[in-house]
């Protein structure tokens, strides 16, 4: 059976995700591979929006936002922001998330605000940036809050970065311990779904090393579109591919298509 | 009870005015959004806005694209999948608008702690990363410490930071329908509007519909906006155009992205804004702008059943005008 | 989703223990209380128990009575026009009962604080005064510096207070309609049951009606109690006798008073709870209890126009007895 | 016409509320003054409850609470504490409030918590009082949060002291600039109505002095029923008694006559 890349990552993704949790989804992607995950095999899975939007399943195709139409249509409860992102996310209470990057670092410091010539870190001044993003939007509220979350991102050299140039979301911070010290309520993000691969944090160091890779590619290109000297699993996994089971449930949630049509 | 029914344009002159602090509820970047007043902001010329919102809209938009926006705190600017605002962005870009970026738990907190008249909001979010770290205010500290300073819990001497609290001149609050005394009901998340309605100094709601009272006599547990704290109610349907609007309409797939492309050059802003935003007066130039195919299209959505209940409630446009010019007097 | 309907006594038996921090909600002195839950937890024989509620209500009134709360953290501890709760006072001035003031508002904003995780709350009322001052947990301070804290702005440098967080174990949170699952709909004030149902580590809801899910989704903004955070459903009609349920009934004029004035000594509390509170198992004895024509006469209430929107989707108890039983297995 | 105390007392308390205020009640006594001055001379009073119950008015006598069916019949918005208390009270957005007093002294604060022997200010600690009554509910709220408020109180010695056992709610505490200097937003008790008359604070020491009484009183009674050696307002005033069209509203509101019952 024949998929894309993106439906592949769907999955991967998706398949992180355990029944029952209490889960917040963003827009776009992470939305579809988190409603993939209800459909396939967590029937129970506790899903919302950053708006407050409960019990809800996305009705005629991918959801334009978290508060679309599409995903307001058979909701048992609306409330609001202070609830969904500090009653059940910063408080501490949700378990799982999963949320996208443009940039991502080592730590999995993840950056959705800008890209500068010179980062803020390096020239010791904030300046307008050379590109706008859209900044954190909830995601920031996720990665303190979060029990743990999952970060989809672009594999690419000039994405998966030593250092990104704006931490929006705090993964890992300096690694080690540091995250701990800050007393974030939250675990930190437990994995990274790339178009290559799934990278995961190291116990102790929380250096993010490749763990398992698409069967399209190879360890070499993986460390080759990574933007630091990237760690290899010593018993690290080709992640195997879709069946045609998920494959299915997968496109009943994505109606319009919109992981076929990006390849 | 006094009747606040108030045109667009009044509204626009009464309660907005150059280098004001404006929240434009809801700000969601897909939703309800009071974007048909921020039209009229524009039309009447307003500038060096300092908009306080968690979300992007086409409305921040479109109102950063003609440079009006001199300052934003923001958690998410974009226009989800609809793509980065490219107004908005053009103007941070250009160093036109600055741009203090929060995340959205932040901005929820923040109308809270406004609401509150609190001198500061705990802060668990936004801090050791590069939300506490920049400041648009003070480019040149970093890390900056000023922005979210340290506040030290009494009860364990932990350290969290502190959020300032937001107290806007002006929300101007899109909602599903409203009676003429400003009590209100919101179809669909309220994001922050319950909140921004009471941090703000004054209120201005952009109705879709008008309702009798009614409707709030039998509903009292959905009007979370009321009367006592609003000042002008703006009866105007498809106000969160080309937004969606639950229970109303959906987004209008096509203009949203025409609308986003346009704001990408200030030649192609100028030329939206004749043909879409200086084109009419009335609200009915504004529909027939729009398009009767176009109102049907959107017209059905999957959402028209949350209407159902309160369709009896509403208050036809002859009677509402009625109301507008009897209160003119 | 998980089918979460209980019996009373099942609840009680899983939800609550000795020493457990309670909280009952709404705990309105008049209006919607899970009463019923709390003669079910005197039944059973709970005991040292850790209150905190804004208000006092009948059942903490009668808790107190029996003995059975160490502690209390309350906003108002009355019975509002009913008069001073005879039963808590007795244990409050008897010793038996620690009591430690705060404020209405204050109660309702640690709530909130405890839904947030916070640390704690700035506090801008119950400082200066002997709501800060006294202290039943280090009743040898005067003034008392460590129930309410100093906590300096950051911004300013000026002092305030802060107030404690409130993280119960549990709250049995009355409500007028929920569904299986435990999404619920409350008429009339919320008080501060929506951030009770986010701060409390388990939560049960004692509803008068049952409704099909299908009422949540005509109506997604009355839903305020989600199913996420509800461990169990208890269905119990008239749960909030003698105080009133918005909606359903009025309060028992004549049972207020005559419940107030037996909790004045333990030998009537006794004699009330042989009589009121033991002899009852299924809703049918409770129900024969207040008797037919009671029910009657409170039902008759002028607040029975709300409930007419969702009155379609009750479901009765000859359905509710099948799924309670079909869950059982 | 004849009339109770309590009417008269209603009245009076009544006539200090204007137009247009947005106001917060507390049950009893406080909530028949507020809804006789909407119905009296006030229709576009803005009164709501501690619970957030706005836009009505009392259907089928006296509530016997601000959360009873009586108040909730014909409301047109029903939120919340935080709101109520929160963002309309202690953010000093309330115009104005009535509150009730066990005790109350010379600078205005006000006792509803309990009675000791010995009150903690003077025993040095806190221990159980002799009496319990409610606590402060709403009323400590109200009392550093509305623009102003008035206190309603039965004038008897042992009620009107120098010192209250217990502040619970904060008048101007020591007088002179203390309750300035504790930064509240609100401006304090602007009126003390009692069973004998009006008493009002002094602009500089804050001390409550006598600014009229009841026709049925004398200035030597009411100084003999106070607990503190009461000062008398140069033009001090008789109170004027309730016209007839003021105890026809009063009326109209007070349905089932609990202030006629109660003398």
């Amino acid at each position: 059976m024949e998929y894309t890349k993106q439906e592949f990552m769907a999955v991967t993704t998706g398949r992180e995700i355990k029944d029952s949790e209490l889960i917040i989804f963003g827009v776009g992607l992470p939305m579809l591979a988190g409603y993939f995950a209800k459909l396939n095999h967590a029937p129970n899975l506790r899903a919302f929006t950053e708006g407050g939007i409960y019990g809800s399943t996305p009705v005629g195709g991918l959801p334009w936002g978290i508060e679309c139409n599409r995903i307001s249509t058979n909701a048992t409860s609306f409330t609001n922001a202070i609830d969904a992102l500090g009653f059940l996310v910063l408080s501490g209470r949700a378990d799982n998330a999963v949320i996208g990057a443009a940039q991502v670092d080592k730590y999995g410091n993840v950056n959705t605000t800008g890209i500068w010539d010179e980062p803020p870190w390096k020239a010791g001044k904030y300046l307008a940036p050379r590109v706008r993003l859209n900044g954190s939007g909830g995601a920031s509220d996720i990665s303190v809050g979060c029990k743990h979350y999952l970060i989809m991102a672009s594999h690419e050299k000039r994405r998966f970065m030593e250092k990104v140039d704006y931490i929006s979301s705090a993964g890992y911070l300096d690694g080690g311990d540091r995250r701990e010290r800050c007393g974030f309520v939250g675990g930190g993000p437990s994995a990274i779904i790339s178009t290559l691969g799934i990278l995961r944090p190291d116990p102790q160091t929380k250096e993010f090393y490749l763990d398992a890779y698409f069967p399209f590619t190879t360890i070499d290109k993986v460390k080759e579109n990574t933007g630091w000297n990237l760690k290899v699993s010593q018993d690290v996994k080709i992640v195997p591919e879709p069946t045609a089971e998920e494959l299915k449930n997968l496109r009943t949630v994505d109606t319009t298509g919109f992981l076929r049509k990006n390849g | 009870m006094q009747n606040k029914l108030m045109s667009i344009q009044e509204a626009v002159t009464t309660y907005t005015w150059d280098g004001m602090t404006y929240c434009n509820g809801a700000a969601l970047p897909v939703g309800s959004c009071s974007i048909a007043f921020g039209k009229e902001m524009v039309k009447q010329g307003r500038k060096d806005l300092n908009v306080i919102c968690h979300c992007g809209s086409q409305q921040i938009n479109l109102l950063a694209a003609v440079g009006a926006v001199k300052r934003i705190e923001v958690g998410f600017s974009g226009l989800e999948v609809y793509g980065f605002a490219a107004g908005l962005n053009r103007a941070v870009v250009s160093g036109k608008t600055l741009i203090e970026d929060y995340s959205n738990g932040a901005m929820a907190l923040r109308f809270f702690g406004g609401a509150m008249n609190w001198p500061f909001v705990p802060a668990t979010v936004c801090i050791h990363n590069d939300q506490q770290w920049c400041s648009a205010d003070h480019p040149d500290e970093y890390p900056c410490t000023r922005k979210i300073p340290e506040v030290t819990d009494p009860f364990t001497g932990k350290k969290y930071g502190a959020f300032r609290t937001i107290r806007p001149d002006v929300a101007a609050i899109h909602v599903t329908m409203a009676d003429i005394y400003g009590n209100a009901i919101m179809l669909g998340t309220e994001w922050n509007r319950f909140e921004m309605s009471r941090a703000s100094d004054k209120v201005v709601l952009v109705a879709d519909q008008i309702v009798h009272t009614d409707c709030m006599r039998q509903y009292p547990n959905l009007v979370r906006i009321i009367s006592e704290v609003v000042d002008a109610v703006v009866y105007w349907p498809y106000a969160a155009w080309p937004q969606s609007s639950p229970g109303l309409y959906d987004s209008d797939e096509d203009h949203m992205f025409y609308m986003n492309k346009m704001m990408k050059t200030e030649a192609d802003t100028k030329e939206f804004c004749d043909q879409w935003v200086n084109s009419w007066n009335s609200h009915e130039e504004y529909m027939a702008l729009i398009g009767k195919e176009k109102i049907e299209k959107i017209s059905q959505t999957g959402t028209a059943f949350l209407m159902d209940p309160y369709r009896k409630w509403l208050r036809t446009d002859a009677n509402i005008r009625e109301l507008q010019d009897r209160k003119k007097g």
